[in-house]
């Protein structure tokens, strides 16, 4: 190790040790950085990779020397970490180009301060050359207590599950779904193909007769003669019992049934005029 | 949470199979604990939890993969309306077609063609008697004897409807007819 | 099951959201029910099955994207047990950059590197993004029109929370100063 190494320092000694363990040396945990700051040649390469950069190691040795953040002994501390630095090289640990920026930021501030200063009169205005470096170090440290935190906040996969159950599923054949509109409009677009103008006549008598002309070919499905009077339900009353016998007139004159009597007062069958199976 | 009760046993093996994202098997099961509380007694949890869980809309059931807890059918319905999917829809020659079965029946398909000007193919009558909405009531007294369609009662259900005659009257098509007429005239770039 | 009792209602609530993969807002958990029971309805149901579930391993929480179900912070020890990887930890590059991103949205870059005094591997970047933590919402007009990155709605859910402002306050400076004194006296041992 260098002899610089083992400088003493002017900074205050170490009060406390660190928070936990920061490495180890032949086994034994290392809590904490010695005094004189002789670093084991196998602990440096864990000190210093525990760095996240300039500030955190700046951070370190200030919190660790005790020191009033807003008032940094610039030349000490400049030492130091010209120390830490150094030993860095040392050991041909990649130096980031970050560590040597700090290193000139704090040798300007160290040389501002040990100018003498101008003799002006309004000292109010004089900024102190550690302002910037105090704001970064103090931004910085505000961020790392930020992410200290962030990473305790319970975290999904770490800290809970999200709940989500197997869903069962039938498959069903999704089907469309038609409404009545969808069924106005379509009547709409075969209207405008105007030559369906004669449609428009038709009214809600009709069309309830046209219901009554489906199911009574329903009725005769099985192309047997059906007795006259069983396709006509009582209990659809008078007005149910007309729009029948007009759906059964409107059969005959389509054709599309055959109404047989024999004789006179016989019982008069329907059935259907033809069927597939009489087609075959 | 390090109280070694029948109780909380179940709840800690109730919260790791719905939290699974597959079944986990008896032998699994096991493992949430120490000491290892033995097969039997995690089977008879899980007879406890299946058993608490009666009436709900999820149920634990054992699967060839083991344990886990899944919806149940009867609420399939509901879980399907927060499904994006929009449902699909009927071609327009499926559409008319049926418009016409159902003001104009019985009908053969030479009707509907005749009204629709065009050919009726075959997978269109196919599509509306496969959902049950048409079928041949009859035949005509025609060359060739084709089958005349009627709408059936599955399709006043399916549309609610008590009969055909509360199907929109003809009339009100019309005029919403000349309604949608008019945004042809006055809405050309819509 | 068509019942429209308020217990069905809660029954139907509580399976969507066992069942959903993701979070569900009032305006969906609606849309379960015909007709619309409206919005209060469904929050003070949601209100009888965080009740309801009390004492449970899953609990009912409102994050950024809506209502869900998950498992109490005190069955993960459980859980752990049956899992076959470990989550991922976080280094604490990627850990103060998160937290940068978190607490001064939008930023770049090289804001970040300005904050933390270090340049930012790619790979910090790539993490928080491939975790679908963070993502560019844009790009700040300046030379090389560098992306601003801001965290996510995932973010928020995979933390359990409703918006960035339930993240923990971030720390006076002042307070940061005063720490420098309070080890020696109060809290030496910490």
């Amino acid at each position: 190790m260098g002899g610089e190494l083992n400088t003493p320092l002017d900074l205050a000694p170490v009060a406390d040790p660190l928070e936990g363990v920061i490495g180890r040396m032949y086994g034994q945990p290392i809590f904490a950085l010695p005094k004189d700051l002789y670093i084991p040649p196998d602990a440096l390469e864990v000190i210093l990779e525990a760095f996240e950069g300039p500030l955190d190691l700046l951070l370190y040795l200030i919190r660790k020397a005790n020191i009033n953040v807003l008032d940094i002994p610039m030349v000490p501390l400049t030492a130091q970490y010209l120390e830490y630095v150094e030993a860095m090289r040392q050991h041909n640990l990649e130096l980031a180009a970050d560590y040597l920026l700090m290193a000139a930021t704090l040798l300007e501030i160290k040389s501002r301060m040990l100018l003498p200063r101008p003799p002006r009169a309004d000292e109010a205005e004089e900024i102190d050359p550690r302002a910037e470096l105090v704001r970064r170090l103090l931004e910085y440290e505000q961020v790392k207590m930020a992410a200290v935190r962030l990473d305790a906040m319970p975290r999904v996969e770490r800290d809970f599950e999200w709940v989500g159950v197997f869903v069962a599923e039938k498959v069903i054949e999704r089907l469309p779904e038609v409404s009545l509109h969808d069924l106005q409009l379509a009547w709409l677009k075969i209207a405008r193909q105007s030559r369906l103008r004669r449609n428009h006549t038709i009214q809600r008598e009709e069309l309830s007769v046209r219901e009554h002309m489906s199911l009574i070919l329903r009725k005769l499905q099985d192309d047997a003669f059906v007795v006259f009077e069983s396709l006509f339900d009582p209990g659809l009353g008078v007005a149910g019992l007309i729009v029948s016998f007009l759906a059964t007139l409107e059969l005959v004159k389509e054709r599309l049934v055959v109404v047989t009597q024999n004789e006179a007062f016989a019982p008069i069958y329907v059935k259907r005029a033809y069927s597939e199976r009489a087609d075959a | 949470m390090s109280v070694q009760t029948p109780e909380h046993f179940k709840l800690v093996l109730e919260t790791a199979l719905l939290a699974a994202t597959s079944p986990l098997r008896v032998s699994e099961l096991r493992q949430l604990f120490e000491p290892d509380p033995g097969a039997d007694m995690i089977r008879r949890l899980l007879a406890e939890l299946v058993e608490g869980w009666q009436g709900r809309g999820v149920e634990l059931v054992q699967t060839a993969g083991g344990w886990r807890f899944q919806t149940r059918l009867e609420f399939q319905a509901y879980l399907d309306r927060l499904k994006q999917e929009r449902p699909p829809k009927y071609s327009r020659a499926v559409l008319e077609t049926l418009a016409i079965i159902a003001y104009r029946q019985p009908v053969t398909r030479g009707d509907i063609e005749d009204i629709r000007g065009v050919m009726v193919s075959s997978s269109v009558l196919k599509t509306l008697e496969s959902r049950g909405w048409v079928d041949v009531v009859g035949y005509r007294d025609t060359p060739g004897r084709p089958g005349l369609y009627a709408t059936t009662r599955k399709f006043l259900e399916d549309l609610g409807l008590r009969s055909l005659t509360e199907l929109p009257p003809l009339t009100e098509i019309e005029r919403i007819m000349d309604l949608v007429d008019l945004p042809k005239t006055e809405e050309p770039a819509v």
